[in-house]
């Protein structure tokens, strides 16, 4: 029986499910192979139960954690579909303001003054801490990036349909970088955040003429006091250093104290 | 059974085939409808807000991470900001380069919206899903058109979502002559397809439903204004400058919203496509032009729905105003450019057209070099008050003859007529329709 | 001037597999499925060899022969289910097709064994590479002096071949010594405790015994030092040793320990051989 | 062996002249300081006097990045049909330094080594070499003289050899290389050998570094070192990123997997390069992991290179010297400042 599959999203630009709607060569064939049940994005179907269950975006609120536990109770299997849902991407860099004055940045002084003695005022708000969704639910494997790699969408979904696990080795950039056969960037006097992040990505900035700023999230073993020396080496100062690090990487426990 | 004398409450819950978490509440007594409310439940994730601190060249990078599938129009726009905000005055190349690039978003934004999110509700479908089956030549055209633009996108920016090629003041990395060459071949080929997709808009039956407004885009002496241009009103027929944006869109706060709402010379205004094409109608390519008026869409249209016709008409025009432009920059070798620039203080902001309507990105940089203040104005909020507008006036039209599923459905189609774009709505906002 | 390429070497690639059928499989644990599987020509095998095992689309890992050298075409494994491709070797049963290719490594040389005392010490799993040689050593019992087999599981439901276990027990110059670490209140007559505890009291002839050890990387060190308190040279003991694998063939790289690649050099090495590899029983 | 002579300009003609027929690959400047073996066509830039290691070694024209072991069909009835084809296609190497030269002629060995790998002997019979000797060490990374591979010339067809004056002795030493010349007009040269002593002489003295310690002691002195400072000392900054295999031109590990096409019935079995500084490369299923600290990944690295490989092989060290690794290692750890420390700890008694 063909795998149910369904696709749902919090606080996120819901580009990695569009990522996946990009896949034009290959989405009827993937479309043979399973059965989508739900997918908001492009069809208005609901269903109460599925195999695999794709959560894109990072939780921010207590209605946001109802509704992922919910999705956890119904899906077999549950893929964190990109930077977002695996570890917070950019607005994690919102932890590092406190969020009164997150309010009172977009919504003036007098939303400030009240958000902190109202509880009840505009509850949609209540805006609590940016998280990735292993934070809140049980995750069975990880699409990193921003956006996430079709490929790896994949190679998920071929080995699910298997009867086994995906596999993304945790691999530095780096590895890809040589295998484009790129010129590091150090080489160039410009900094990369490559050597600590869990590559996958094929190196896809660096191929274009850019860094890696780190969207699929450090690698389970990255050097990072190494990485920092090898920054300063660079004369990036510790500030610069750790604002580089709040980009992608809000959430990694580094971003918290470089 | 029809919505007439019903006492009734109609709450849709995560709006479908839009981008991002909306809701509606319609609340009906003894046929008098009492409430239309539109609530947007994204959460927010505090763009403005988090951006400060950073460096110049990053925030281009950065705030394309708004949204997916308008990830181009916000690079653009907070690319022309930041270089506002630093002087930086980018080569012709650059713009052209820069102007394909948005336009290769306008084609695969509406082709997307037109075939995936529309269509399905025209074709009585529930998604674009059965249409494999029943339509595959249709779903299949969609497909090609869509993998076109999305090939177009990478071909220039590196990648189809938040390209890295495009930062201040060019290229990183300039696309491959080869590649443009074939991207050319294959946009001249794709005019069968989109003379076909003009065919099958013909046979969309719009509902007849006209709510005249203030119709907002920007407006360029020598283009159909989508890159560049100045901020023009349909109600003064005059532009202003893109540094006053903030005296058009007036951001206010309502009892019910989370967001601000805008509004300029009238109660709410309009942007997207049907704006633009309203307002630029004259400028846009006879092939263009042509299209519209096979789908019988003339300027002033005052039909929300129809802004779906608007898409089309746009993607005709962006398609073969692409194949001028990449005729004209085969005729000369790209050439690399220094990116290198001298940073100063200052505050820039940029504007451009995005597929669902004008944006404006706002920075400021302080002594240190990053980035101190920054604002955004999406489309979609500027849109929310309008779409709400529309809501309020043609439920109480639409109830007599309707049931209240088709009302629903009429709600839903009105709403993604506006391809809102929610994830957008950086400025959060609830509009409730409780009775 | 045009050159003409060398013509292309046809499908005779090393990589290349023969597609096999299973014959048959049954659980004979809850972690361990034993296989048999028909193969278009006998193996020609030595016993402690091992083949590469695949399924098309999840991939290939190294398995050892558990059937002794034999003229029929038929090769019999256990394979624990550890992974991504052994759990879906886990979802198939007699009848579906599996890749097969090798043997491969080094072996036993049976003719060695001509004569001499044999001790065997499995560790769990590692009574499947044992009994390819076991097989033929209990089959022609009298040609070797006494035959010690010492197996061990982790409680009474882990062991594994136990018909087998009964059957050489029966043969004249043949003790089996079962045990399991902890009997976890399920029914269990035999021994309790790790493979080592019956070493100590063996009379182990030091010149004239070989003995063969195949168990987890743990096992090794402790049924090392148990022989050599019974002053068992290093060139009597055998180690079957497992190493991450990817070719089989001696390039891949990941097998290597030290200058030597597990699956050419090994996977059997003779401990004294092992002496100079400080990577090997780490 | 036939020797000849040919100015660069003629020389640069025939290379250009062979790219006309047949794929060729040349060293061309690659982004700020780097080269890269690139298909030469007419708009290439093809000269001899720049030149520093290309980013990855021309090995990568015989092994690639990934290439398709074999393709898999499962039918509908179970039977699985299965196809492996070996690239044939000819190409030419050209500008191959002889660092590169010797790890080419090392690769040799270890793909027909025992049970031989048919797709790279095949690419490799099909793969004709012009090698061009280094008048001086490319930059300060090069220890080539050190470990002794200045001199290789087995595995080119035909050598280029620059002389006084500006030209280059031309020499074909293998038949392929004869016919890659044939119908080339050039002038013949009787006195090779004195021309090459002569360029040899020419070249600075000290080419390149070197070690304390002569060549063909080296392994002895790497063997004694199990247990050392020296390996925890050179990791302290190492990601474990694997570029300094990734770019060496005697590193052959690779790794195998599947990818299965959208008809969840066909696809291709893989083969991708790999790399044992990378963290997993010794992991096992269940978790064990046999070399999980980089240290131990950094020895085995190092005494594969000077004491292993050499070892087995007999053909020298397995670092040619190319300096690849200590140059494109974001960290900057140096092979030869880690063999330096072992020698330097080796000389002590
Ligand atoms: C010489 C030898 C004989 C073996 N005999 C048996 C046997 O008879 N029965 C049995 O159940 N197991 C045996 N193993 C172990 C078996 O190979 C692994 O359990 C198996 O590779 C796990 O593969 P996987 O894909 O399920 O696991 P994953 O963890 O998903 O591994 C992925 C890949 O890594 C490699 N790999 C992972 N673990 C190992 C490992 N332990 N050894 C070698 N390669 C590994 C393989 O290429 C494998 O396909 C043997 C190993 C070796 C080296
Ligand atoms: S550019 Fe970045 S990712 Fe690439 S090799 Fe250098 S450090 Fe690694
Ligand atoms: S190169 Fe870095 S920033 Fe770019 S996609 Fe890969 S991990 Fe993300
Ligand atoms: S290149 Fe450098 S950092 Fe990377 S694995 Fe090698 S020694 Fe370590």
């Amino acid at each position: 029986m063909k795998p149910k599959i369904a696709f749902f999203d919090f606080a996120s630009c819901e580009g990695c499910q569009l990522s996946i709607l990009n896949c034009e060569d290959i989405l009827l064939d993937i479309l043979n192979l399973v059965e989508l049940v739900e997918f908001r994005e492009a069809m208005s179907e609901k269903a109460p139960r599925y195999d695999i269950a794709f959560v894109e975006g990072s939780i921010h609120r207590d209605e946001d954690i109802g509704r992922i536990r919910d999705v956890r109770t119904r899906t077999t299997y549950l893929v964190a579909l990109g930077a977002c849902a695996c570890n917070g991407n950019v607005q994690a860099r919102s932890n590092f303001v406190a969020p009164a004055v997150n309010y009172a940045e977009t919504y003036g002084e007098e939303a400030r003054n009240r958000v902190q003695v109202d509880p009840d005022f505009w509850p949609l708000w209540a805006h609590t801490r940016v998280r990735p969704l292993d934070r809140v639910v049980h995750v069975d494997a990880y699409l990193r990036g921003c956006p996430t790699v079709p490929n790896e969408f994949l190679h998920l979904v071929t080995s699910l349909l298997q009867g086994t696990e995906p596999h993304f080795p945790p691999n530095a950039v780096c590895v890809e970088c040589k295998k484009n056969e790129n010129e590091c960037v150090f080489e160039q006097n410009r900094t990369c955040m490559g050597p600590v992040i869990w590559g996958g990505c094929n190196a896809v900035c660096v191929n274009n003429g850019y860094v890696c700023d780190g969207c699929r999230g450090c690698l389970p073993h990255a050097n990072i006091e190494a990485h920092v020396r090898l920054m300063r080496q660079y004369r990036i100062s510790d500030e610069a250093i750790r604002s580089r690090y709040r980009l992608f990487l809000g959430f990694e426990p580094i971003a918290r104290g470089v | 059974m029809d919505g007439a004398n019903q006492t009734f409450s109609i709450d849709v819950n995560h709006i479908t085939r839009v981008e991002g978490h909306g809701r509606i509440k319609i609340n009906t007594r003894d046929g008098v409808v009492e409430e239309v409310r539109l609530c947007i439940t994204e959460a927010n994730r505090f763009f403005e807000n988090f951006v400060k601190g950073m460096q110049p060249e990053e925030i281009p990078w950065i705030v394309s991470r708004i949204c997916g599938i308008c990830c181009v129009g916000h690079q653009m726009t907070a690319t022309k900001a930041v270089e506002a905000a630093l002087a930086i005055e980018p080569s012709e190349q650059t713009v052209l380069l820069r102007k394909m690039l948005t336009e290769s978003q306008f084609i695969q934004s509406h082709v997307l919206h037109v075939y995936f999110l529309a269509v399905p509700d025209f074709m009585g479908a529930m998604s674009v899903l059965p249409l494999a089956k029943s339509h595959p030549e249709v779903v299949k055209r969609a497909l090609r058109l869509k993998k076109l633009a999305n090939d177009y996108t990478a071909v220039l920016g590196g990648r189809m979502l938040h390209p890295m090629s495009n930062t201040l003041k060019g290229f990183r990395k300039l696309p491959e002559r080869h590649d443009l060459e074939q991207t050319l071949d294959r946009l001249r080929a794709a005019v069968p397809d989109l003379e076909e997709t003009v065919r099958i808009a013909q046979t969309l039956k719009m509902p007849d439903y006209e709510r005249e407004t203030e119709y907002v885009s920007l407006k360029h002496p020598d283009e159909y204004a989508l890159y560049d241009g100045e901020i023009f009103s349909s109600d003064t027929q005059t532009t202003v400058p893109v540094d006053h944006y903030l005296d058009v869109t007036n951001e206010f706060t309502v009892e019910h919203s989370t967001s601000k709402w805008s509004k300029w010379h009238r109660e709410s205004y309009f942007v997207g496509a049907l704006a633009r094409f309203n307002n630029n109608f004259d400028m846009l390519l006879p092939q263009a032009k042509q299209a519209a008026a096979d789908l019988g869409l003339r300027a002033p249209c005052y039909n929300p729905y129809k802004n779906t016709l608007a898409q089309v008409v746009e993607t005709v025009h962006c398609t073969h105003n692409s194949i001028h432009m990449l005729e004209q920059i085969l005729q000369y070798d790209l050439t690399e450019e220094d990116l290198g620039f001298t940073f100063r203080p200052g505050r820039g902001i940029g504007s451009c057209e995005v597929p669902r309507g004008i944006l404006f990105h706002d920075y400021t940089f302080d002594q240190s070099g990053a980035c101190s203040k920054a604002n955004a104005i999406i489309p979609t909020s500027q849109n929310i008050n309008n779409i709400e507008r529309d809501m309020r006036a043609f439920v109480p039209q639409m109830l007599p003859g309707m049931s209240q599923e088709e009302l629903k459905l009429k709600m839903e189609m009105l709403l993604r007529a506006y391809d809102p774009c929610i994830s957008c709505a950086v400025h959060m906002l609830e509009v409730e329709f409780v009775g | 001037m045009k050159i003409k390429p060398t013509p292309q070497a046809a499908n005779n690639s090393v990589y290349l597999p023969e597609m096999c059928t299973i014959l048959e499989t049954h659980d004979m644990t809850e972690q361990n499925k034993f296989f048999r599987v028909e193969l278009s020509k006998p193996l020609q095998h030595k016993p402690g060899q091992f083949v590469m095992v695949s399924i098309m689309g999840v991939g290939e890992a190294p398995i050892s022969i558990s059937n002794g050298p034999t003229q029929q075409s038929i090769l019999e494994m256990v394979i624990r289910r550890t992974g991504r491709l052994t759990r879906v070797l886990h979802d198939l049963d007699a009848g579906d097709t599996i890749g097969i290719r090798g043997p491969y490594g080094s072996g036993f040389d049976l003719n060695e064994f001509y004569g001499k005392d044999i001790l065997f010490v499995a560790g769990g799993l590692g009574l499947a590479p044992l009994r390819s040689l076991i097989t033929p050593v209990t089959q022609k019992a009298d040609r070797f002096g006494r035959i010690t087999i010492v197996s061990g599981a982790r409680n009474p439901a882990e062991e594994l071949y136990r018909d087998d276990l009964k059957t050489w027990d029966r043969i004249d110059n043949v003790t089996v010594l079962r045990l399991v670490d902890r009997t976890e209140n399920m029914p269990w007559k035999f021994g309790v405790g790790l493979v080592t505890q019956p070493l100590p009291q063996l009379a182990i002839d030091p010149q004239n015994t070989l003995a063969c050890l195949c168990g987890p990387p743990v096992m090794y060190k402790f049924v090392v030092m148990a022989l050599s308190a019974k002053n068992l040279p290093a060139e009597n003991i055998f180690v079957d040793l497992e190493r991450r694998m990817k070719c089989g063939v001696g390039k891949c790289g990941h097998c290597q320990i030290n200058h030597r690649y597990c699956c050419r050099d090994g996977p059997v090495f003779r401990l004294s051989d092992v002496a100079n590899l400080p990577e090997a029983l780490q | 062996m036939t020797d000849s002579i040919a100015s660069q300009k003629e020389i640069i003609g025939w290379i250009r002249d062979l790219a006309g027929s047949h794929p060729v690959f040349f060293p061309e400047r690659h982004g700020k300081n780097s080269y890269r073996f690139q298909t030469v066509t007419h708009t290439s830039d093809i000269q001899f006097d720049h030149y520093r290691p290309s980013i990855v070694p021309p090995v990568k024209c015989i092994v690639p990045a990934r290439e398709s072991l074999l393709h898999f069909e499962k039918k509908a009835d179970g039977r699985v049909l299965l196809d492996a084809p070996v690239d044939s296609s000819f190409r030419i190497l050209a500008g191959v330094r002889p660092c590169d030269l010797k790890g080419l002629f090392l690769m040799d060995l270890f793909f027909a080594d025992g049970i031989a790998d048919p797709y790279y002997l095949t690419r490799r019979k099909n793969t004709f070499v012009i090698a061009y000797a280094c008048p001086a060490a490319c930059d300060e990374y090069a220890f080539c003289a050190a470990v002794d591979s200045l001199d290789h010339r087995n595995g080119a067809d035909v050598f280029l050899t620059p002389i006084k004056g500006g030209d280059l002795l031309v020499t074909a030493i293998t038949d392929k290389g004869a016919g890659l010349l044939a119908g080339v007009q050039l002038e013949a040269c009787l006195d090779g050998p004195a021309k090459r002593i002569g360029a040899i002489a020419a070249r600075p003295d000290a080419f390149g570094r070197s070690f304390q310690v002569n060549p063909t002691n080296l392994p002895a002195v790497i063997k004694k070192n199990w247990e050392s400072p020296v390996w925890e000392k050179h990791v302290l900054d190492c990601f474990s990123c694997g570029t300094c295999n990734l770019v060496c031109p005697t590193c052959y590990c690779f790794d195998i997997h599947d990818d299965l096409n959208l008809d969840a019935s066909s696809g291709t079995r893989h083969r991708t390069w790999d790399a044992c500084m990378l963290p997993h490369f010794s992991a096992v299923a269940g978790g064990h992991n046999f070399r999980a600290d980089p240290a131990g990944r950094q020895r085995h690295r190092i005494k594969r290179k000077f004491e292993y490989l050499p070892e087995k092989y007999g053909h020298g060290m397995v670092c040619v010297g190319c300096g690849r690794c200590g140059r494109q290692c974001t960290s900057g750890i140096d092979i030869f400042d880690i063999v330096t420390d072992l020698c330097a700890i080796g000389d002590q008694p």
